[in-house]
């Protein structure tokens, strides 16, 4: 049960939230071709190392934030996105 | 049955004013309070406790502790219970395991004289040919062979386990004089301290020692008992060390569970769990009568048990020679005292049942019933494994110790290094005041951190340097194997010979050795067997033994029981304010997620028919229910459904359907404008919470800019579904200040009023059944009320309420397909046939381009009307669509129902495009295998397709 | 001497029984060359298996499987050993039934025990959409002539004595999907079979040899990778090594690998637990799986209840499990046989699994000409292994994507044509 | 609508040990009403707390800042009508009755931190979780809202959760008080 920092919170179980997964920029979809699309859907970097990712605090304040998480070691940092 | 207890000892746990009776194999023993199983049976002359695995060789005590291979017993319906540190409880009954017809004749021991072939992994290599053999026979001879206690699966229950939240600022796994010393230095720095200790009492191995040791544990256990800030847990284990501290820890000695999880989000861990000692490897040295050293000064100091009559020593170390003291002071003749430092050796024990002759490394064969070894040490790093450790090895200490660790992880006692008490306590006070500043730091930024929690009194304490002074390492002896083969994994009857052997074999990496010959994989993982198994490995490839590593030891520490890792088993369940009701009159329930709802009240076809004919009321609570608030809720509605909303007017509600960014159809519902900014949203009631998450998620991270509230009102608002032709006739009875006049309140409209005195309840008209009816969405706190009034107001009018089931029949007649049941993790909207409403041409909405991209396709399923031409056969649900003259699959029946209002079955499928259109005949595979005909209907609805009875 | 170097057989365990002879090698650590026509990266199952179809029926020989650790020190020794082929969608159910097919064989094939257990699996429905996937998939599996049925509570428990099939659970067990032919394998022994004759017919297995790039040329990213180019070679910890065919058969860090060919994959990595209890004499006689209740266990001819249960949800690369795995799945485990909860757990490990979108497998060539992928193996790959080395050995040696493997194309996540494979497959051990 | 009963998702009356040393009694009745604002909205200048913590007005009503821009009222029932008039509504502020979506239990006494902490992760202390400390966490598996008001300094978390958890969440937090001398009436279970 690792601790996420979240953002209002204080930290918290990460039981205590819902993980989004990595970071992805949504391309438009009213230009966007299906290439463009799929990748936005289904590639990821899913990198062994720091990933920019965000979380959702379900059973805390409700609000989506992003952090960095090292996917090695479990550390987490303050992302710059967020 | 002859006596061993010995006259009292300085130390003894024993109370020898008690007198616990229980059984051991059927037959009546006594002990005191403080025995162990095992001490109290070995008092009583008991030799043997167990057979070995494999070849099922008599064992009797080797550790004496909780770590003891051969001291596994089952305990009334508790297999595997470990007579080595439990307690003793007045009416137990004791037997030995795996042993038929019992201990003393075993059958299974016949393995022995077929040993020779049982060579590691010899199932591998034999058994294949013929093939039915295998599995008819030798695998059920196999699994007879299968080691441990029996399991009462048929007569046990889940029973009282519990568990509980910690947050101390320091933990310390082992109330040994290290881990003692630290907690109060911790506590005196103003630290909260667990200490955890696995035997009953606090003391580690002081508790075993001579006066001067019982000496220092009397002060030390007056000190953690009179400092406030310790949690003293005894009889309990650190069982796990997870990321970020998150500690187990399973408590013994509570008096409400057998068992009770406790799990600690600790600022410090400090580790001083001790050292394990690690039995010898040589012929026979499987004996009962072989014993290690701490054993047999267990066995006398803490339970005034002698342990032999002649006895052989072999020693290596201190606490060997203090062995030697011990012996002799409990009446054991020492017959010789082997130095392993001085390159002495034992080589060979025999007997028959028990030792009764020890061959020296010098040749000589000296009889005794005794044998004592005392050959270094196993540093159990678990816990320091699963905080990232990787320890290594020290050729001139004989041990393993940490490398790196964790700040928030800290070691102290034997696992650290050597010392006298003094120095062990010196350096235990040191790491005691290091954790408590890492802690206290951690807790002042937790504080800071926390909105809730109180400002922080004091400044954040300074980060402290760990200057402690290490302990040292002394010299041991490399002693792991004679220069004979003995046993190196008791539990598993895995010996040195079958390790050379494995390693010859190409399984010469200590993880696939492991693998090849079971060896450490058995109850003790490893805590007595991996160093002398890595060691064998060392001597097999001829290289170090740091070159080898060790296996990375997995949590748990120490096994846990099934049912104190679940505890109290919490599975919510939710319950509409109109359930108690529901199960008063006769309700037949259906889990539904987490709801326990109505499946129907007897009969669900009359019930479906009622409706059709009078009218019916429905507890539709479970609808996810969401109010939507502020300026921009039409454009995230444009933006979550595939429809259109800027147009909804006040007082009317419309059918909306979302799909995933990838196009499939995810959800749909209902949403109703209830004033300019005020909308209310329904959900399907299992999609409810991963509707709000979503809302929340495009409004805070793509639409921050958009002004919406989102709150979730489904259990505050019951709702109420009132269908049928006499629906209107009956609210109007009731609702007080809406016209529900066709002409006032027409089809897909809202409207707020007074229900039975109920002010506030929205009401919609809407027809999920096909007939006239109105969602009635009341205040919880006074919905049994309305619920009651519209059964008493209308009983000349039939009403009656109609469960899930009826609801399923009355839909599928009028072909509403369901999210995740007539669509599937791959439906389009065009499958779903929401052509007609998906708009397009939207810049944006979730999904769009896959959305433009499905409408473009013509090969993807269409779901359609399906009616068999049997109108007595109804397919059931997941039957396949196939080619009529094979097996290939077209499609299949996703709905289907027989229904009561045309007498005939109707159902809903997807099938492949080529056969959607109406009048097409398929070929419909039963569950049976028939094959029977259907024809595909123009219209999802098999009644009322133009929607005449709701528009009423 | 059998095709696979020194044969084993009762006969030659009573003969190095009365002799005490030394057993051969296994698999041999033989000297690596500079260049192979195949090289595979990972020793695993998948790995193992496509280096000895592609010497077995191709005669491709001149192959190196490379490990950075040992061999099958991944998911291949990690899972839960459970084989069965009852899927979902026509092209999951062909697959995996030839695969249970060379279970079947494998022992007299490989001429190693793998103690194949085929001893009827059965996934329990708790609510009646759970029965509705069941019967889907019954349906489906006998039109492929798959031995698959639904079964009610009764025959339930006729099967399987200790699972609580009373009405008033929390999770009551509407009935199950019985597959008799389900069950489990000695998974170490397969790795160890293939390992052994792969290595007895040429294959180099190169262990504790770690790649660090994948050496492009061509292609329209940096360096050469990237789609349009091809393959020329591996750089490893031990050197460079050439060869036009690189296959990455590495699970869980499929996404590392392919990077390096510049392949971006439709993966996450998350861990998959598994957990073991202390043996207590055999009382389960199934292999028993709940989907809803995310847990699937079967008893070892040891005696040890096997656990499993689905994914971690946070994805990472750490393998050093949760305490909350352990809470769930007692507790769920409790609420199918409440009597078994005074049974201990004794270790827990975990795996990386390789998790695409449509929980189906990434298979054949790539953009990248002679880049090939045998992953996205998720929570399935042990079942898959055989069958997935015998069609990537075809792909390989023919250039022709194997038939049974078509629809598992790394094109499918740009046409958009996902495997339907989540409903059975998401906790469908 | 006053003059109707208001029944409660909680069957039982109030539970406590003999020796007072923990109670828990259902308070679903209560009045309680869920505020959100805008960030330009007056409306937490109005009430005067901030995320994590509560105060009570000189009226008795107990205004929690339950979340960021969001806050909890809490009055005897009855009181929904006039906590919502008495309410800022310039700019974007949404005012939600709450009253029968949420239920709500007070749990008290010395020994109901312990009782809590068999159920709750949260770091109950004194420092992390003062009096009067508003915060939102899982209680038995059920995401609650919870407050710690103490009476007279006898320590009392409210805990409040959605209505259709009531009857589990009371069984399940009067399961955990057992241990503290709580007589579990047969007919509450958390099934």
């Amino acid at each position: 049960m690792i601790v996420v920092p979240c953002p209002n919170c204080g930290p918290r179980n990460s039981s205590d939230l819902r993980n989004a997964g990595e970071l992805v920029s949504r391309p438009d979809p009213d230009t966007a071709s299906l290439t463009e699309w799929r990748s936005y859907l289904y590639l990821r970097e899913n990198p062994a190392g720091w990933v920019t990712e965000t979380w959702y605090c379900r059973t805390g304040c409700r609000r989506y934030f992003t952090i960095e998480r090292n996917t090695a070691t479990n550390e987490i940092r303050d992302s710059e996105n967020s | 049955m002859s006596s061993n207890r010995l006259p009292i000892r300085g130390g003894e746990l024993l109370d020898r004013s008690t007198n616990l009776s229980f059984t051991w194999n059927g037959r009546a023993y006594s002990g005191h309070e403080g025995d162990t199983i095992a001490s109290a049976l070995a008092a009583a002359g008991v030799e043997i406790f167990s057979r070995g695995m494999k070849y099922h060789r008599r064992r009797g005590i080797l550790t004496a502790n909780h770590w003891d291979p051969n001291l596994s017993v089952q305990v009334g319906d508790e297999p595997n219970v470990r007579a080595g540190s439990r307690r003793l409880v007045d009416g137990m009954q004791v037997s030995a395991q795996n042993v038929w017809p019992s201990l003393r004749w075993d059958l299974g021991a016949v393995n022995r004289l077929v040993g020779r072939y049982l060579s590691a992994g010899f199932y591998y290599k034999t058994f294949m040919r013929p093939q039915f053999l295998w599995h008819n026979l030798y695998q059920r001879v196999l699994r007879k062979f299968a080691p441990g206690g029996r399991v009462h699966w048929k007569t046990g229950t889940h029973g009282e386990y519990d568990k509980r939240y910690a947050h101390p600022d320091v933990l310390v796994a082992g109330g040994g004089p290290a881990g003692m010393a630290a907690a109060l230095s911790a506590a005196e720095a103003g630290a909260s301290v667990m200490l955890v200790e696995q035997e009953p009492e606090l003391g580690g191995h002081l508790r075993w020692g001579g006066p001067d040791d019982l000496a220092v544990l009397a002060d030390l256990n007056r000190a953690v008992h009179s400092t406030p800030g310790i949690e003293v847990l005894c009889d309990s284990i650190v069982t796990g060390r997870y990321d970020h501290n998150w500690v187990a820890v399973v408590q013994r000695n509570h008096e409400i569970a057998p068992e009770r999880l406790i799990k600690a989000r600790v600022g410090s861990l400090i580790v001083a769990p001790g050292l394990v000692e690690r039995p010898y490897v040589f012929a026979g040295n499987d004996l009962p009568g072989v014993m290690l050293a701490g054993a047999v000064r267990r066995l006398i100091n803490l339970w005034a048990v002698k342990p032999g009559n002649r006895a052989v020593v072999l020693s290596a170390n201190s606490e060997g020679d203090a062995a030697v003291a011990d012996l002799e002071s409990a009446g054991v003749e020492v017959v010789a005292v082997l130095d392993a430092r001085a390159g002495e050796d034992v080589v060979g024990a025999r007997g028959r049942g028990r030792v009764t002759s020890v061959q020296t490394g010098d040749g000589r064969t000296l009889k005794a019933d005794l044998l004592v070894t005392a050959t270094g040490w196993t540093a159990p790093t678990s816990l320091l494994n699963m905080a990232g450790d990787r320890p290594v090895y020290d050729r001139i200490a004989a041990r393993y110790f940490p490398q790196s660790l964790p700040d928030n992880v800290l070691v102290t006692g034997g696992i650290a290094g050597d010392g006298s008490t003094t120095e062990l306590t010196a350096h235990g006070r040191e790491t005691g005041s290091l954790a408590a500043q890492r802690a206290l730091r951690l807790r002042h930024d937790r504080l800071t951190q926390t909105p809730r929690s109180a400002t922080p009194d004091s400044a954040l304490p300074a980060a402290i340097a760990d200057n402690r002074i290490p302990l040292r390492r002394s010299p041991h002896p490399e002693c792991y194997r004679s220069t004979t083969h003995g046993l190196v994994d008791y539990s598993e009857d895995v010996s040195s010979k079958d390790l050379i052997q494995a390693t010859g074999e190409g399984f010469d990496s200590i993880e696939l050795m492991k693998r090849y010959t079971t060896v450490t994989m058995g109850p003790g993982q490893g805590k007595l067997e991996t160093v002398n198994a890595a060691a064998v490995l060392a001597e097999a490839r001829a290289v170090e033994m740091a070159d080898i590593g060790t296996t990375v030891w997995r949590p748990p520490f120490s096994p846990v029981s099934l049912g104190a890792l679940a505890g109290r088993i919490f599975e919510p369940v939710r319950r509409s304010a109109l359930q108690n009701w529901h199960e008063t009159n006769g309700a037949t329930n259906l889990l539904a997620g987490q709801w326990v709802r109505p499946d129907h009240y007897g009969d669900p076809m009359t019930e479906a028919s009622n409706v059709r004919e009078n009218v019916g009321i429905i507890d539709v609570t479970p609808l996810g229910k969401l109010d939507l608030r502020g300026p921009d809720v039409a454009n995230l509605l444009d933006l979550v459904y595939v429809n259109r909303w800027q147009k909804l007017e006040v007082g009317r509600v419309r059918y909306g359907a979302m799909v995933a960014e990838d196009g499939v159809v995810s959800d749909d519902g209902v949403t109703g404008r209830l004033a300019d900014s005020h909308y209310l949203m329904t959900t399907t009631s299992s999609g409810a919470a991963a509707v709000w998450e979503m809302l929340e998620d495009w409004l805070q991270t793509y639409r921050p800019d958009w002004e919406v509230h989102v709150t979730p009102v489904t259990g505050g608002l019951t709702s109420i579904n009132v269908a049928g032709p006499r629906s209107r006739e009956l609210l109007e009875r009731l609702v007080e200040n809406v016209d529900l006049s066709a002409g006032a309140f027409p089809y897909f409209s809202v409207r707020t009023g007074t229900v039975s005195g109920v002010q506030d309840c929205i009401i919609w008209r809407i027809g999920f059944t096909g007939e006239l009816s109105y969602e009635l969405h009341v205040p919880s706190g006074h919905a049994l009320h309305v619920w009651e009034s519209l059964l008493s107001n209308g009983s000349d009018l039939g009403v009656a309420p109609f469960g899930i089931e009826a609801q399923r029949i009355l839909r599928l007649e009028k072909g509403h397909y369901i999210v995740g049941q007539d669509t599937d993790g791959l439906s389009k909207a065009s499958t779903a046939g929401l052509g007609g409403l998906v708009k397009l041409d939207k810049a944006d909405t979730i999904g769009l381009p896959e959305l433009r991209a499905a409408f473009e396709r013509t090969d993807l399923p269409v779901l359609v009307g399906l009616q068999p031409d049997d109108p007595m056969i109804v397919p059931d649900e997941a039957c396949q669509i196939v080619e009529a003259g094979s097996n290939e699959i077209l499609g299949r029946v996703t709905s289907s129902r027989m229904s009561p209002t045309l007498g005939r079955s109707v159902c809903l499928a997807q099938v492949d495009p080529s056969l959607a259109s109406a009048g097409t005949a398929v070929t419909v595979q039963l569950v049976d295998g028939r094959r029977i005909t259907a024809t595909v209907q123009e219209h999802h609805a098999h009644v009322d397709p133009e929607g005449a009875r709701q528009r009423v | 001497m059998s095709r696979h170097g020194y044969r084993y057989s009762a006969g030659k365990l009573l003969r190095h029984g009365l002799t005490r002879g030394a057993w051969p090698r296994m698999w041999n650590r033989p000297e690596r060359r500079d260049s192979y026509d195949v090289v595979i990266i990972g020793g695993g199952l998948h790995g193992l298996a496509t280096a000895y179809y592609l010497a077995q029926n191709h005669g491709i020989t001149n192959v190196a499987v490379v490990d950075k650790g040992y061999l099958g020190g991944g998911g291949s020794g990690r899972n839960t050993a459970i084989v069965r082929s009852n899927y979902l969608t026509p092209e999951g159910v062909a697959f995996y039934d030839r695969s249970l097919h060379l279970y079947n064989t494998m022992a007299a094939d490989l001429n190693l025990n793998v103690m194949l257990s085929r001893r009827g699996h059965l996934t329990l429905a708790h609510t009646d959409s759970a029965l509705r996937t069941m019967n889907w998939r019954a349906e489906v599996n006998k039109l492929l002539d798959i031995d698959s049925a639904v079964i009610g509570p009764a025959e339930v428990k006729r099967l399987t004595p200790s699972l609580d099939v009373s009405p008033n659970t929390r999770y009551p067990i509407l009935g199950a999907l019985y597959h008799p032919p389900g069950g489990i394998v000695r998974h170490d022994a397969v790795v160890w079979g293939y390992a052994r004759a792969a290595d007895h017919l040429g294959v180099h297995l190169l262990q504790e040899t770690e790649v660090l790039d994948i050496i492009c040329d061509g292609g329209d990213g940096p360096d050469g990778k990237g789609p349009g180019g091809r393959v020329t070679g591996v750089r490893t910890s031990r050197g460079d090594i050439s060869s036009p065919v690189v296959v990455n058969c590495t699970a869980g860090w499929a996404s590392l690998i392919s990077n390096m060919a510049g392949v971006p994959l439709a993966i996450t990595t998350h861990p998959l637990q598994a957990a073991v209890t202390e043996p207590c004499k055999v009382f389960l006689p199934t292999v028993v799986v709940s989907g809803s209740l995310h847990v699937y266990v079967s008893q070892t001819d040891r005696g040890e209840l096997v656990f499993g249960a689905s994914v971690d949800p946070v994805g990472t690369y750490r393998v050093n499990g949760t305490l909350e795995f352990t809470e769930e799945l007692a507790g769920h485990v409790l609420e199918l046989m409440p009597g078994i909860s005074k049974m201990r757990l004794m270790r827990q490990w975990s795996g990386l699994c390789d998790m695409t979108p449509d929980y189906s497998p990434i298979m054949g060539h790539t953009p990248v000409e002679g880049y090939l992928v045998d992953v996205g193996w998720g929570t399935y790959g042990f079942k898959a292994g055989p069958v997935a080395g015998e069609t990537m050995a075809e792909t390989i040696a023919t250039g022709r994507t194997a038939e049974l493997i078509a629809a598992f194309t790394i094109d499918r996540f740009t046409d958009g044509d996902l495997v339907g494979e989540k409903g059975a497959a998401a906790v469908g051990h | 609508m006053s003059e109707l009963d208001f029944v409660s998702p909680v069957a039982s009356g109030a539970l406590s040990a003999s020796g007072g040393g923990i109670a828990l009694e259902d308070l679903s009745d209560r009045s309680k009403v869920l505020v959100r604002a805008g960030r330009s909205t007056a409306a937490g200048t109005h009430l005067k707390v901030t995320y994590g913590h509560s105060r009570r007005r000189r009226d008795g009503t107990l205004i929690c800042g339950s979340r960021p821009d969001e806050w909890t009222l809490i009055a005897d029932p009855g009181q929904g009508a006039e906590l919502l008039a008495s309410l800022p509504d310039e700019g974007f502020v949404s005012v939600v009755d709450i009253t029968h979506g949420r239920a709500m239990f007070r749990l008290s006494g010395p020994d109901s931190v312990d009782a809590l902490a068999k159920v709750c992760n949260i770091d109950l202390a004194d420092d992390m979780t003062p009096d009067g400390a508003v915060f939102s966490a899982s209680v038995a598996k059920v995401t609650c809202d919870l407050v710690r008001s103490d009476v007279a300094d006898r320590r009392t978390y409210l805990i409040s959760c959605e209505r259709s958890f009531g009857r589990f969440l009371f069984a399940a937090i009067a399961d955990a008080c057992a241990e503290f001398g709580i007589d579990v009436p047969e007919d509450i279970s958390m099934h």
